[in-house]
């Protein structure tokens, strides 16, 4: 993302944006989380509370989630800086 | 003594919006609705059978019900508990707020 | 949810807003029903016209889905209160 | 006489925009949107095969998408019906607006 | 839907709204494609290249999903239509 | 010259805010998260699995991570392309933009 051509109003609103923007997609991060990893790991309900085998299995799947989120960011980083060369060479053309 | 106004911490607390404020309170709302919705579609994926032979909860639904909002509510703080002490490793500090984490 | 450290211009901001809230809500609710009740029921394509079978069934899973809603939200305001409490006991000590 | 109007209720119809007209229509606007979007999804799910063997709706799966949307608003006003029926029960009235219902 | 009761400066400002609501709702259909199609033809990760097959499957995806799409639009609209004109009649009563 | 302003292009350009500047980044900002959520989703679909014996990702996990986000990828790019045609064959120009297309 390139936000060069903003001047400094737009760039301050532009960061103020990011910031509430940054809150709100780390509470959907929470909220999918803890869904995601309930329904794979909690399928037993005989009982009301989290058997060891469950918590086990609802940090490991919140530990895995995180770290896949973040390789596939860094690919997508990759991915976008590439498409951003060849934007700009094919400018230069 | 000023006779245009009460001084801006009374206008404040009785007159003006804080934009801030009302901001808070739409997202904390946002946010409860968010995880109600979530807990009702997980649970109903989880224990009520889709025949749909009669209108009621039957007693093995009403229970499964029960306790899988509580283990949604528990595995709920478990998450916010590891996202916050990652948070406070990361920097120094809990992500978001702090206290109130993983209790909803 | 404690609205009581609001003043008055914004508890009655928040009013309006929550007013608006419950419309959207509901319309979420109906159209929700009616697609999660329509993919657990119909089934045959082979006519256009609701058998009785899967209108008894459209019926009873809303109906169903109403009660399971409620139930939950009935765990879920005990749950909010208990939270409360304990919150609010940690603030006295 | 007033030289400075043409009184309020002639320019509410020629010129000023009232808020509430406007937020009902994009309501309406995106309700309808949403209904939409969930038909196409259901009835792509109910009828057209993902082999994607070919880029065309075939015979049967074109009959079906007829028939599938033409069930689904049959659904939509059973429930709407029913919502509305259960809304009087309950208020003495329905709960939005009322004769539209179910009509989509 | 009918706009007619709204005056010149609410039409216009609809107008306006739809035009930008056009464009997310392009934005959501090109992403929803790609998330579909991706889904539902590319299961082979031994290769980071789009085989021959993935590709005509992803192409015929495509094509499928925006003639279905038009069919349910048509559908949608004479549904509309109709329920339109029941409602004129009522009135007229 | 003016002593009321230093031009419309000058302010333009260090002070005021022009909406439809800041709304062109806001969607784009949306839509690359939009597209992120869907391939984190995606890819976990496809190459995680959900037994979660251990709370890294293994070997297997890792390299088809990275495949799966590169043909999601070409997938986009096929995609945009055939929409950018079908526009073009429509209306004699792109749908949205033009040149962008596929390019994320």
């Amino acid at each position: 993302m390139d936000f060069s051509k903003l001047n400094a109003a737009e760039q301050a609103h532009m960061t103020k944006y990011i910031e509430k923007k940054q809150m709100h997609d780390f509470m959907n991060l929470y909220a999918g989380l803890v869904e995601r990893c309930f329904t794979s790991c909690c399928s037993d309900f005989t009982s009301k509370a989290l058997s060891g085998k469950e918590e086990t299995c609802v940090m490991n799947c919140a530990d895995k989630f995180l770290k896949h989120t973040e390789r596939v960011g860094a690919r997508f980083a990759e991915h976008n800086a590439e498409t951003m060369n060849e934007a700009a060479s094919s400018f230069k053309q | 003594m000023s006779i245009f106004g009460r001084g801006s911490s009374a206008v404040q607390s009785s007159g003006a919006i804080n934009p801030q404020t009302v901001e808070m309170a739409v997202t904390e709302l946002e946010m409860v609705t968010d995880v109600f919705n979530r807990i009702v579609n997980t649970c109903h994926n989880k224990c009520i059978s889709t025949r749909y032979a009669e209108p009621d909860l039957n007693k093995g639904e009403s229970v499964c019900v029960d306790r899988c909002v509580a283990k949604f509510f528990e595995v709920n703080k478990k998450i916010g508990e590891k996202l916050q002490a990652m948070g406070a490793a990361n920097s120094g500090g809990s992500p978001v707020g702090g206290s109130s984490f993983g209790g909803l």
